[in-house]
């Protein structure tokens, strides 16, 4: 046994699950043949057949559809957008049919939407998306964010093992990121949706993050210590619908101050719902104002100079956090 | 497909039933005992009850808007359908939903959604497990010809015919998509032609001649049950009322709506059983009054049904954690596995139960087929 | 010159653009012959014939592409959703193509979407919603939307106007109210987008609200004067993108309360981001907790109790405000 | 369509140019220069080339990844092309954007965006304004085999049917969509049978004949200007290299790529050109510096260029106030108006300026066309 990217984390969690429930099963753009943009799935469909392992024509609709109906009929599908920006193809019949679905008719949709999503690979305004804040506004569906290369295989077999829809929203900045190889348990093992992480304790300040942002935070707070004896506790959201609020308030409770970080663009954006629960909840607990690190309100730029100045970067979490810590 | 005469008299029976049903929702509605909208399809029943009459056990129907005709010859409940109309608590859409919007995967029905054409690429899904599972069941996914100039319809026919999935695609092509006449909604004489863009079978059949309609979908469905990949037939018909109650249609020409209320289809088809013989006067009126009692047995069973309770308005939002069967297999009417029961009432899903007796006495004879 | 609806209001300002200028255009499924479901735009064929007002198949990604571009050359399209409920079926070419084009091309697209939202009126899962959440989430588009007649009209002639893709939110419930009847100027006026407006004046607490939920804060505000002696501020946003944070810091900053209300659901709703820009920016100003009233996390449910447990209710709006004065 | 000399010259010299400027984005991209992805199309350039040359003045192009091709015969500089490419300030996209999402509705060009089939609705808008502008100009938008699965390829189509619209839609059929073989993606063999379905013009080409693809769009492109409503063609072509420089494409057969390497269309036309003596060898040679020159002075040029300006990245999320011309009429050019001139940048729209002299000499006697 031997440690793993958190590509290859992903495309273990699908064979396992496939060899373990044939109701498993996966479609989308190349995710047969080719394995996958990235790869992912490469070997899938030697190891399950081209009944199991669906290239389908460019057609998300069509993909998110299917699995919608597969998933009526008890069936556990995995539909892959080849980049997650492509969900926006497909948003109607997420939001409309699959979301409502259980709570209008009580039959449930068991199904995992995964794609690529996130920056920092010079991918541009339409292969960089976060689309996290869209479906977190969408009741019936799950949002998961995996930002460890553990995660990502547990995460992803609890989302296929859950009984209702959810997004995975897998980071193609971490997929093969040398950092996060990792040696996994040989046995199963799964993330329970719902649960927050801590990934480094402190008394100074939470900060609240998730996904590639994890491990930007978790830099910034080596840093804080170092150069300001400030101790930074990194909470790794893991699941942002639902929102683990207990971990949170927790955190918040013992810091007194917050500090939110993400990728996704700060107006409307999971941060946003964060800053609104704890200035409703731990009002008297606050002693700083709670403040947020995000991508500007614009789209998400091609050009290297100008996505590295889009991003939340080093510099930027730095001056929030010892600005927060002054208060 | 051959028709014995308990066969033809249960599909007039459907047919008048479909009709009293919708008549009589009508009148809820102006009593103002349904809230929002009502949709109905006086002059579809040959197509919706013919095209149904066609399937057999574990085959499905995705049925939308003017489907009723489907649902019932499919034995959904009269009952089911006057308590969702009526937005009551025991309704299959527990009155989170309303019209017909109701579906219950353990007996074939996939619920519909307003956002028409997503049905189709659901009815893929539904195919395509039939397929993975080794099935000869069938996919029956309607659509108005309105639904026939979505992105998703396209996606559906286009995804069906490259998986060859067992699905008979009909075209209700009722003249109007809402307000909007078919020479604005495309540019072909018959939307059957669209079956050459997917290389699959595509015919054009008389919407309102259930018995042609019988004909034609026996055959396609035939043909779909046998690994040919999917079909798409256009039934032409005619939508005589508005497409809500609030829609009086004067844009409609009159002498348009005219001809085709002169071929109305249960007429037609009564006329045709008369004819043969198979259908005397005094059947006839048996029939009536089956009708008329299944009908006030249904709203009487919806109107003393209890309405839903707002404080129940938040629940239910995510499934329960728990086994999931697949429909029709070994398990799946099992309680404990949680797609056999419905666990916002914790009652088996009921859209074809209490179908309300009396039921109309030929059916002891024949069944459902 | 007689009182006019909401629903009025709105055909007057599509007929007064369209005669002032022929760039302006209407496209959309019933929108000619029939004037529209609601018949916004009865008449309208008839005055500027079937090139101008355009009955269209039903397709909401080509209507609202169509706009797109015919925007690119200039014109300015008027794209109607029969119900807004249906602008999930256009989503990527409004949040891709059209919101995205002027960032990174330069060429500005002026075109307006608009369509009845809102709930109150029985439309079920599917014909009641309140879509602005997502859009609000999205770089490039500007929301309005409209609480009064006068305000339908002069926000829909602004949005026209505007060289950007407006989102134009009417709300349904308030077409043909009786109450909101109203003479308008007779002379051409607009209502400028970014601008909220203060309803009513009180030094208590700040009601940030917009659309049909303004109505019912202004009936509990009098309940609250007169039962509790309470003077209630109440915003109406009326432009979400662009916000107007001056106004809305301003009157925070002398009431030092502030209650968020919306039809909307809560979770990542439009009161998510007004509280975290408020716990932000006036940290120091807050006597109480930034307080929500807002639809649970739900579908639209469509049985008229049912619908009445879920929106705002008077008694909802009146315990969060008295629980928040209490403070 | 008539050939003279020169523009059977011209266009030898437009398809040498885009395969040169192709092969040099592709070296920048292996030295590490170009960031992210890189698209080219290998082997379309007499679909590309061809089809757009036979548009004119006011006409405008709706192209897709694959259609460098198009964008220079429409006059689209070089200079823009290799700036976009290497992500400078000064590109169309200002850094913003990059590979040929370039437009310019100054000049006919319609900016594309990485969502396949979407641009073919706003092709629709385009062509409904030439239409309420009363115009005799047309569309011509293009797209791959994989677009014509996705649902707004079907919209767009049947709107354009329904209104008649000047659209000539071009289907780059290059045998895979990505990694996925077109019988994975379509279950007919002519594309343009889908013409069926939308009661258009149909026709299917060879793709790598120049000269039947310049005489088919020539055709397609006079019927649509008569408003006979749009045309679909498909042209059959093949992707002979990788979906993107990432992609070694080892799932297309060896055999498969060999035998149309053998048909690709530059030689191919350079055979015609020279049985015909149109080409003599020292042409050749002449063709081949201009190009040569001109791909090397795009490049330099963009090397030259600016970096874009971090500080700028969240600024003209909005367009500014003010007045907007229509594309193509009176005012349109004057800088007041803030469609004439790139607000971002201060600067009128440039994407077909800088061509980057020396010009192939033979476009000075005749330009294009
Ligand atoms: C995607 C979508 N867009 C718009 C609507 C609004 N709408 C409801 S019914 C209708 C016309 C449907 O026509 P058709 O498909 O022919 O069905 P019919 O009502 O004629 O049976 C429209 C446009 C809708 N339900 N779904
Ligand atoms: C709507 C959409 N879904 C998925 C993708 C990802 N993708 C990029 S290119 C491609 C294949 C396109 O095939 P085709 O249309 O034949 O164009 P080609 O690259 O072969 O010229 C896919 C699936 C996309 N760009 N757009
Ligand atoms: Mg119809
Ligand atoms: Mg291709």
């Amino acid at each position: 046994m031997s440690a793993v990217t958190y590509l290859e984390a992903i495309g273990q969690a699908i064979r396992e699950e496939m060899q373990r429930d044939e109701a498993v099963f996966l479609l989308g753009e190349d995710v047969g043949t080719y394995g996958g943009a990235f790869k992912v799935s490469a070997g899938l469909l030697e190891e399950f057949g081209s009944e199991r392992v669906i290239d389908t024509p460019m057609a998300e609709d069509a993909i998110i559809g299917s699995a919608v109906g597969a998933a009526l009929m008890g069936m556990r599908p995995i539909a892959e957008m080849q980049f997650i920006d492509f969900i926006t193809c497909g948003f109607d019949q997420i939001i409309n049919m699959a979301n409502k679905m259980y709570w209008r008719t009580g039959m449930p949709v068991p199904m995992v939407i995964r794609g690529p999503s996130g920056g920092g690979v010079k991918g541009g305004p339409f292969h960089s998306a976060s689309p996290e804040a869209w479906f977190f506004h969408a009741p019936g569906i799950k949002v998961v964010v995996p930002s460890t290369t553990y995660d990502a295989k547990g995460l992803l077999k609890a989302a296929i093992r859950d009984n209702n829809p959810v997004l995975y929203l897998e980071h193609k900045l971490l997929y093969r990121l040398p950092e996060l190889r990792e040696e996994l348990p040989t046995e199963d093992y799964v993330v329970p949706i719902g649960k927050a992480i801590t990934r480094r304790e402190g008394e100074d300040m939470t900060v609240l993050t998730y996904g590639a942002m994890v491990h930007q935070c978790l830099k910034a707070a080596q840093t804080l210590e170092q150069e300001d004896d400030l101790q930074v506790e990194i909470i790794d959201l893991r699941s942002l619908a639902p929102l683990d609020k207990e971990s949170i308030l927790e955190s918040v409770k013992h810091t007194n101050k917050v500090l939110i970080v993400h990728e996704d663009t700060l107006t409307g954006g999971i941060g946003a719902e964060l800053a609104a629960i704890l200035a409703e909840d731990l009002f008297e607990y606050l002693d700083g104002p709670i403040t947020r690190v995000a991508a500007p309100d614009a789209p998400f730029p091609y050009a290297p100079p100008l996505e590295a100045a889009y991003l939340p970067s080093m510099e930027k979490i730095l001056a929030a956090a010892r600005k927060l810590a002054a208060y | 497909m051959r028709l014995e005469r308990a066969n033809l008299l249960q599909i007039y029976y459907l047919m008048r039933l479909t009709r009293a049903m919708e008549d009589r929702t009508r009148t809820l509605f102006l009593q103002g005992r349904v809230a929002g909208g009502v949709y109905t399809a006086q002059g579809h029943e040959a197509t919706t009850v013919g095209a149904a009459w066609t399937l057999g056990d574990g085959d499905f129907i995705v049925p939308q808007h003017r489907d009723l005709g489907m649902h019932l010859t499919r034995g959904c409940s009269p009952r089911a359908v006057m308590t969702q109309w009526l937005a009551r608590g025991n309704s299959p859409a527990l009155g989170r939903d309303g019209q017909i919007h109701i579906g219950d995967m353990h007996h074939g029905i996939v619920p519909m959604i307003s956002m028409l054409g997503e049905s189709l690429p659901v009815a893929c899904g539904v195919a395509l497990t039939m397929k993975m599972r080794k099935r000869s069941t069938v996919v029956m996914a309607s659509m108005g010809d309105g639904a026939t100039s979505t992105g998703p319809f396209h996606e559906a026919l286009n995804f069906a015919s490259v998986q060859k999935l067992p699905i008979v695609f009909v075209i209700e092509n009722n003249g109007y998509a809402y307000s909007t006449p078919t020479y604005q909604e495309f540019a072909i004489a018959d939307l059957s032609d669209r079956a050459v863009a997917y290389g699959i079978l595509g015919e054009s059949v008389d919407g309102n001649d259930v018995l042609k309609v019988v004909e034609t979908f026996g055959r396609a469905v035939e043909y779909v049950r046998g690994d040919k990949g999917p079909a798409l037939i256009e039934c032409k018909t005619f939508r005589v009322r508005g497409h809500s109650e609030a829609d009086k249609a004067d844009y409609v020409p009159p002498e348009l709506r005219e001809e085709w209320l002169a071929k109305d289809p249960i007429p037609r088809f009564e006329e045709y059983l008369t004819r043969e013989q198979i259908l005397t006067s005094a059947l006839k009126a048996e029939i009536a009054e089956q009708v008329k009692a299944v009908v006030e047995d249904a709203v009487n069973f919806a109107e003393q049904s209890p309405a839903p309770d707002p404080a129940t308005v938040a629940n239910y939002v995510f499934a329960p954690e728990g086994p999931i069967a697949i429909i029709g297999e070994t398990g799946a009417e099992d309680q404990r596995y949680i797609n056999a029961l419905d666990h916002r009432t914790g009652k088996p899903f009921n859209t074809m139960t209490d179908t309300g007796k009396p039921e109309f006495v030929v059916t002891e004879e024949v069944g459902r087929r």
